[in-house]
């Protein structure tokens, strides 16, 4: 038996279970006297060190007690932790209901950087989940007034907008979970955009779509997947009769499995920067109304960033809402129509973070993006950190990569009510991968050779150090 | 050793893993049975060795386990009301709890307590 | 109850459907809390505006507290529509007024923290032993280092508009029938403090007492129909091993329509991994 | 250790139809082709066949209970269940050796015995946790301060601490054993009965009936002991069809397929098999146009996460129609059948925003 088949019992999974994997969803995390001494402000209390929580309540007043500070640790950084900012640093917006947005009529600002959007006239304009991110956080006063601020004709009313006034304004359900997916995002340093409607303008990894190359494709396509199950099903009809091993002679394992992985087709996800643009030419023509839009492309944080030519998003993310009567979870005709609208740097193809690659490789509208590169030495940390060492990799070692990894992916954000959490869905090809072991002829010509490998233990040996 | 059709096999099945494997004692197929969805229900009473019990710290008392089939590709048959039948019908009153036994078409056994109502969990 | 019931707001789209309740004030969030209903804060903390533990307000209420509070009359209902802060205004001198309460109140705080940093600075140059001046740039600097704060609670926003009783009806009509609400009732007359469940695999979890102090107890499935719906083994084999790992017992919840009491019609089965086998 | 040694050449092939040798075939030496012609003549692929029994009504149990074919299967390729030993049969090995009162007989594994002796650690643990929770009661109820909490919690800390260091020390010196009087246990003979059996997923005897022909019974015969023939529908026949084909294409690229129902899915990945390398992926099979509440999914990814294996949503699409799959099969055309599902994979992973930042 295998150490590892009494997965029912708890003592195990709770040793392999990964300490940090539990600790960001586990409620230990809500000692409130952390974040009172976290939070510079608050006064509140320091309470005595108690890191684990009760079984139940056992009635005594020491309880009471424990319990009541760690309510008032709440409160009290709760009560202590005001949103706004001096005088000083006051940047007021406007609540703008045509736009449904605010409008910062001079805007200064670190937030400039990754938000909003400056017109000819020096205005900035948020999109109304920055306007309430930015708000929440006391970065901008929100105000709402009678007229554009910069007409300052008549009389005009500006009135200062609660935290309850702004999220009034939300205009459905569906647009609050937007936006509470988005400051997730955002408190974590990410860089967070919507996806612009307005497709010419926006970076991109494919080329303008090009309707001849569209019907090549689909030609190809269609015809190629025809012959190989049509000859697949002519093999099959033998090897699955009972004539087979009667009459051929296998003279290995794989030969076998060569035979027998004919029966069962599979689908290919597009690999290669070629087979991407190939699938998109030929599927463009049919989409349907998008069940799971995408709802954001996301950047690592970074100093680099540039709102005018941000390139190719790491990551983009559809939003789930788990409760909602509405919605269900994606099935894979939903996947698969996510996967065809993806459109971010799609992380396999480039085995190292080749930023030459990806500049070479993002476009707007049909044209090259011209991305500034970096000058020398000016590269992010992240990226420099991971260069080199990713060459030379052993094929088994390659393999299980691809396995794990996968190929096209997405985030999806599923909301709880009010509780979010992230599942990464990434295209997947077994298919494509053997992993049949070959057995050596004379296991005793190898004994010598393998003895120093056996030594120690009976696992890990590789199917490529017996070929 | 007869191999009865049907039910009769999982219960021979859990009886001797819970025999052989986790060494109970007084092992007693019960003569109640419940006619279920085109089933019928058993139950096997028996004691539990301290050595193997999850619970080491509680009192050993008489378990009843019920076994149940489950397949990869058959749905199931024992509903709610189902076990509150077994509850009713089949266990003594004293019975604290039902064992559910999982008997899977891979070849394994998967035991369950079960309690009715809500239930505390173990404080550790 | 005698005390006032807790405000609770939502906003009624286009539409006809509403978003999920929240809650700004944190008085009333204390009281719901005492309550054992812990909702879910949902906002950045200015203070500490860069990690997802510690949140601030809104309060947001999952749909099966928000009914359940407005059920025993814990809570009241203020609807509005995404307009209604546009249309309020339109109203030039209601407008205007607000606008001056508006300064006023933030001039009499502004004083206050001028009152107070005085003296905080008299009370350090005295500790220096500086003699104390009065200099223009202290008095500038002192002026941009005031702090203007964004309040919670809306002046706006008026309650009582004829919305609110129709949708508290509606809700209410609606959810009577709901299994989860069922169970979430059913969890919270057991005295259980009950959170969603998703991350623990189940659809809620329920915990002895107040999640600050306490260890969950329970991870609750959705409910099945106790007559006809097979128990799904696997769910049962997921679902305790999970809890198990996470020292919880996974619940198995059912509802019985047949069962004449409303309170009857909800059942419990608990249900942990044995340990052998 | 020499199992490692011993194991490559135990499960050296990974199937249970092995390769013929064949001399080599020299192009200028006719001799060389006349050997080649005998042998090719004389060898053959096929080997003896295994008999299962199928026991049960509408839910089948398939079972080998020959001791050496039980070994064959699971020796060649990792097919089947012990039924009292949840993997490899060794409960026939594992009691005799209990019985003989000897605890390193070398025919058990020690890894078992391994096991137990944690588990008795585990609950001796567990009753010193107790007894500390008592003591902390004892103090709040006879009106402890918060310091006085403080310092005991401290002192409980160091001495779980230390207990949990001198555990694991000591093994395999726990001796008790519980023995039990069955007169089952032994035949006639007052020997060891052969009590277990292998047991075969359905899906698996497909495969050495179907793909491979192991098994002394035909696809045809297997199929309508296993499937309501006498409702014979889509909906009868396609439950089976989904997982076959999910079975088949891992194991046609190589994969060793065992039940994943421990880990909550559908089969666990082995590479080579559960002697050499540890699962790494989970494989939970669902119709292309299935879909569940999040928790379903939720609960699956965090069981599977929990043991670090990586899920994989196997999703299975039909390329036919009903219609068509139904005649195919009522022509017994089950190589049309299966060829008319493609599978679709996707990874499902848990993804946290923190550890993704750079």
């Amino acid at each position: 038996m295998s150490t590892e088949d009494h997965p029912q019992r708890p003592e195990r999974a709770t040793e392999t279970t990964s300490k940090s994997d539990d600790v960001d969803e586990d409620e230990v995390a809500q000692d409130w006297s952390h974040a009172a001494k976290l939070s510079a402000k608050s006064m509140a209390s320091s309470i005595p060190k108690r890191g684990e929580k009760d079984y139940e309540p056992d009635g005594t007043n020491l309880q009471e007690l424990l319990l009541y500070r760690a309510r008032e640790a709440m409160f009290d950084t709760l009560a202590n932790s005001p949103r706004g900012s001096v005088v000083s640093n006051q940047v007021k917006a406007y609540y703008d209901q045509d736009y449904h947005g605010a409008v910062i009529p001079h805007a200064k600002g670190n937030f400039l950087q990754t938000m909003g959007n400056v017109d000819e006239k020096g205005r900035c304009w948020l999109k109304f989940h920055e306007f309430v991110y930015l708000a929440e956080r006391g970065t901008v006063l929100p105000f709402y007034c009678n007229q554009r601020p910069e007409k300052q004709a008549g009389r005009f009313v500006e009135v200062p907008l609660s935290m309850q006034d702004v999220y009034s304004l939300f205009r459905s359900q569906a647009e609050m979970d937007l936006y509470f997916v988005f400051a997730h995002l955002k408190r974590l340093g990410f860089i967070v955009t919507t996806l612009d409607k307005k497709r010419s303008a926006t970076a991109s990894f494919y080329l303008e779509d090009d309707p001849n190359r569209r019907t090549v494709g689909a030609i190809w396509g269609s015809m190629f997947a025809f012959l190989k199950l049509e000859t697949n099903s002519l093999m099959n009809v033998f090897f699955y009769s009972s004539w087979n091993f009667l009459l051929r002679r296998y003279t290995s394992s794989p030969q076998i499995y060569k035979d027998l992985k004919r029966l069962v087709p599979h689908r290919v996800p597009p690999k290669t920067i070629e087979a991407l643009r190939m699938e998109r030419a030929r599927l463009q023509a049919n989409r349907s109304k998008e069940r799971f839009p995408i709802a954001f492309n996301v950047w690592k944080p970074q100093t680099r960033f540039r709102k005018k030519s941000p390139g190719l998003p790491d990551f983009q993310v559809v939003i789930h809402s788990k409760n909602d009567a509405a919605q269900t979870f994606p099935s894979y005709v939903d996947l698969q129509e996510i996967f065809y609208s993806l459109d971010y740097k799609f992380e396999f193809l480039s085995e190292t973070d080749d930023e030459e690659f990806w500049i070479n490789n993002t476009f707007i509208g049909g044209r090259p993006a011209n991305i500034p590169k970096p000058k020398q030495g000016q590269t992010d940390e992240c990226n420099s950190s991971k260069k080199g060492g990713k060459k030379d990799v052993a094929a088994h070692v390659k393999q299980a990569r691809r396995l794990k990894n996968g190929y096209r992916s997405f985030l999806l954000a599923i909301i709880d009510d009010g509780l979010i959490s992230f599942v990464k869905i990434s295209e997947a090809d077994f298919g494509s991968e053997d992993v049949w072991f070959i057995p050596y002829k004379r296991p005793r010509d190898r004994k010598e050779v393998n003895k120093s490998k056996d030594s120690f233990g009976n696992k890990g040996i590789h199917t490529t150090s017996l070929k | 050793m007869a191999n009865d059709a049907g039910d009769g096999t999982i219960v021979r099945l859990v009886r001797d893993n819970l025999a052989y494997c986790q060494f109970w004692t007084e092992l007693c197929v019960c003569d109640r049975t419940l006619a279920w969805r085109d089933q019928t229900l058993h139950l096997i009473s028996g004691r539990p060795t301290q050595k193997l019990s999850h619970d080491g710290d509680e009192e050993i008392h008489t378990e009843y386990v019920l076994p149940v089939e489950m397949s990869q590709y058959k749905k199931g048959y024992v509903t709610l009301e189902c076990l509150d039948k077994v509850f009713c019908q089949m266990c003594p009153p004293s019975a604290s709890r039902l064992t559910l036994a999982i008997v899977s078409n891979d070849g394994t056994v998967a035991f369950y307590y079960v309690y009715k109502g809500l239930h505390k969990p173990k404080r550790n | 109850m005698a005390v006032e019931p807790v405000r609770i707001n939502v906003t009624m789209s286009e539409d006809g459907t509403v978003t999920n309740a929240l809650v700004f004030s944190l008085k009333d969030i204390r009281r719901l809390r005492e309550q054992g209903v812990c909702g879910v804060l949902s906002g950045s903390l200015p203070t500490i505006a860069q990690q997802n533990v510690f949140l601030s307000v809104p309060l947001r209420l999952s749909a099966e507290e928000a009914v359940w509070l407005l059920e025993k009359g814990y809570a009241r209902a203020n609807v509005s529509r995404p307009t209604a802060i546009s249309e309020t205004l339109q109203d030039e001198s209601l407008a205007s007024e607000l606008s001056e309460k508006a300064k006023l109140r933030v001039e009499e705080e502004f004083e206050r923290q001028r009152v107070y940093k005085r003296e905080q600075h008299a009370l350090k140059l005295r500790k220096l032993g500086i003699e104390e001046k009065h200099r223009d740039e202290d008095e500038h600097l002192l002026e941009s280092s005031l702090f203007y704060e964004v309040m919670n609670d809306s002046t706006i926003l008026r309650d009582g508009s004829g919305d609110a009783e129709d949708l508290v009806d509606r809700l209410k009509a609606k959810y009577s029938q709901d299994g989860n609400f069922k169970v979430f009732r059913s969890l919270r007359s057991h005295g259980l403090v009950v959170s969603p469940g998703a991350r623990f695999g189940g659809k809620f979890i329920a915990y002895p007492g107040d999640p600050l102090r306490y260890h969950s107890h329970m991870v609750v499935s959705s409910p099945l129909d106790y007559r006809k719906d097979p128990i799904e083994f696997r769910d049962i084999i997921n679902g305790s091993r999970l809890s198990t790992t996470v020292k919880k017992i996974w619940v198995l919840s059912g509802i019985d329509t047949q069962e004449r009491q409303e309170e009857e019609q909800v059942k419990f089965f608990s249900i942990e991994w044995a340990g052998f086998g | 250790m020499v199992k490692g040694r011993s194991n490559s050449l135990r499960y050296r092939y990974p199937l249970p139809v092995h390769p013929v040798d064949l001399p080599q075939l020299l192009p200028h030496s006719p001799v060389s082709w006349v050997y080649w012609i005998y042998s090719y003549v004389k060898s053959s692929n096929r080997i003896t066949k295994i008999h299962v029994e199928i026991t049960g009504d509408e839910f089948v149990h398939i079972l080998v209970k020959e001791p050496s074919q039980m070994i064959y299967l699971w020796d060649n390729g990792f097919f089947g269940t012990g039924q009292l030993s949840r993997s490899e049969p060794t409960w026939f090995e594992r009691t005799n050796a209990l019985i003989d009162g000897d605890g390193q007989s070398n025919s058990g594994t020690p890894l078992e015995r391994i096991t137990e002796q944690r588990r008795w650690e585990r609950s001796q643990f567990k009753k010193r946790r107790v007894e500390m929770e008592r003591q902390l009661l004892e103090l709040r109820k006879n009106g402890g301060t918060v310091e006085e909490e403080a310092v005991l919690l401290e002192k409980q800390r160091l001495e779980l601490r230390n207990f949990k260091a001198s555990q694991g020390s000591d093994s395999l010196t726990a001796g008790s054993k519980t023995f039990y009087d069955f007169e089952s246990l032994f035949d006639s003979e007052g020997d060891l009965a052969r009590l277990e059996a292998l047991e075969l997923m359905p899906v698996e005897a497909i495969f050495l009936s179907f793909a491979l022909p192991v098994l002394d019974i035909s696809a045809t015969a297997l199929f309508q002991r296993l499937l309501d023939y006498k409702n014979l529908c889509y909906d009868t026949i396609y439950p089976m069809i989904k997982q076959y084909v999910a079975y088949h294409h891992y194991r046609s690229h190589g994969w060793c397929v065992r039940s994943g129902i421990k880990f909550g899915c559908d089969y666990l990945l082995y590479k080579r098999g559960p002697p050499f390398h540890h699962a790494q992926f989970c494989i939970t099979v669902l119709d292309s146009d299935e879909n569940h509440d999040y928790t379903w999914y939720s609960s699956v990814a965090r069981v599977v996460g929990g043991a670090k294996k990586t899920l994989i949503l196997c999703y299975v699409e039909k390329l036919k129609s009903e219609e068509d799959i139904v005649n195919m099969w009522l022509r017994n055309d089950f190589t049309s059948v299966f060829s008319s599902f493609r599978v679709n994979e996707v990874v499902y992973k848990r993804w946290v925003p923190g550890k993704n930042r750079d």
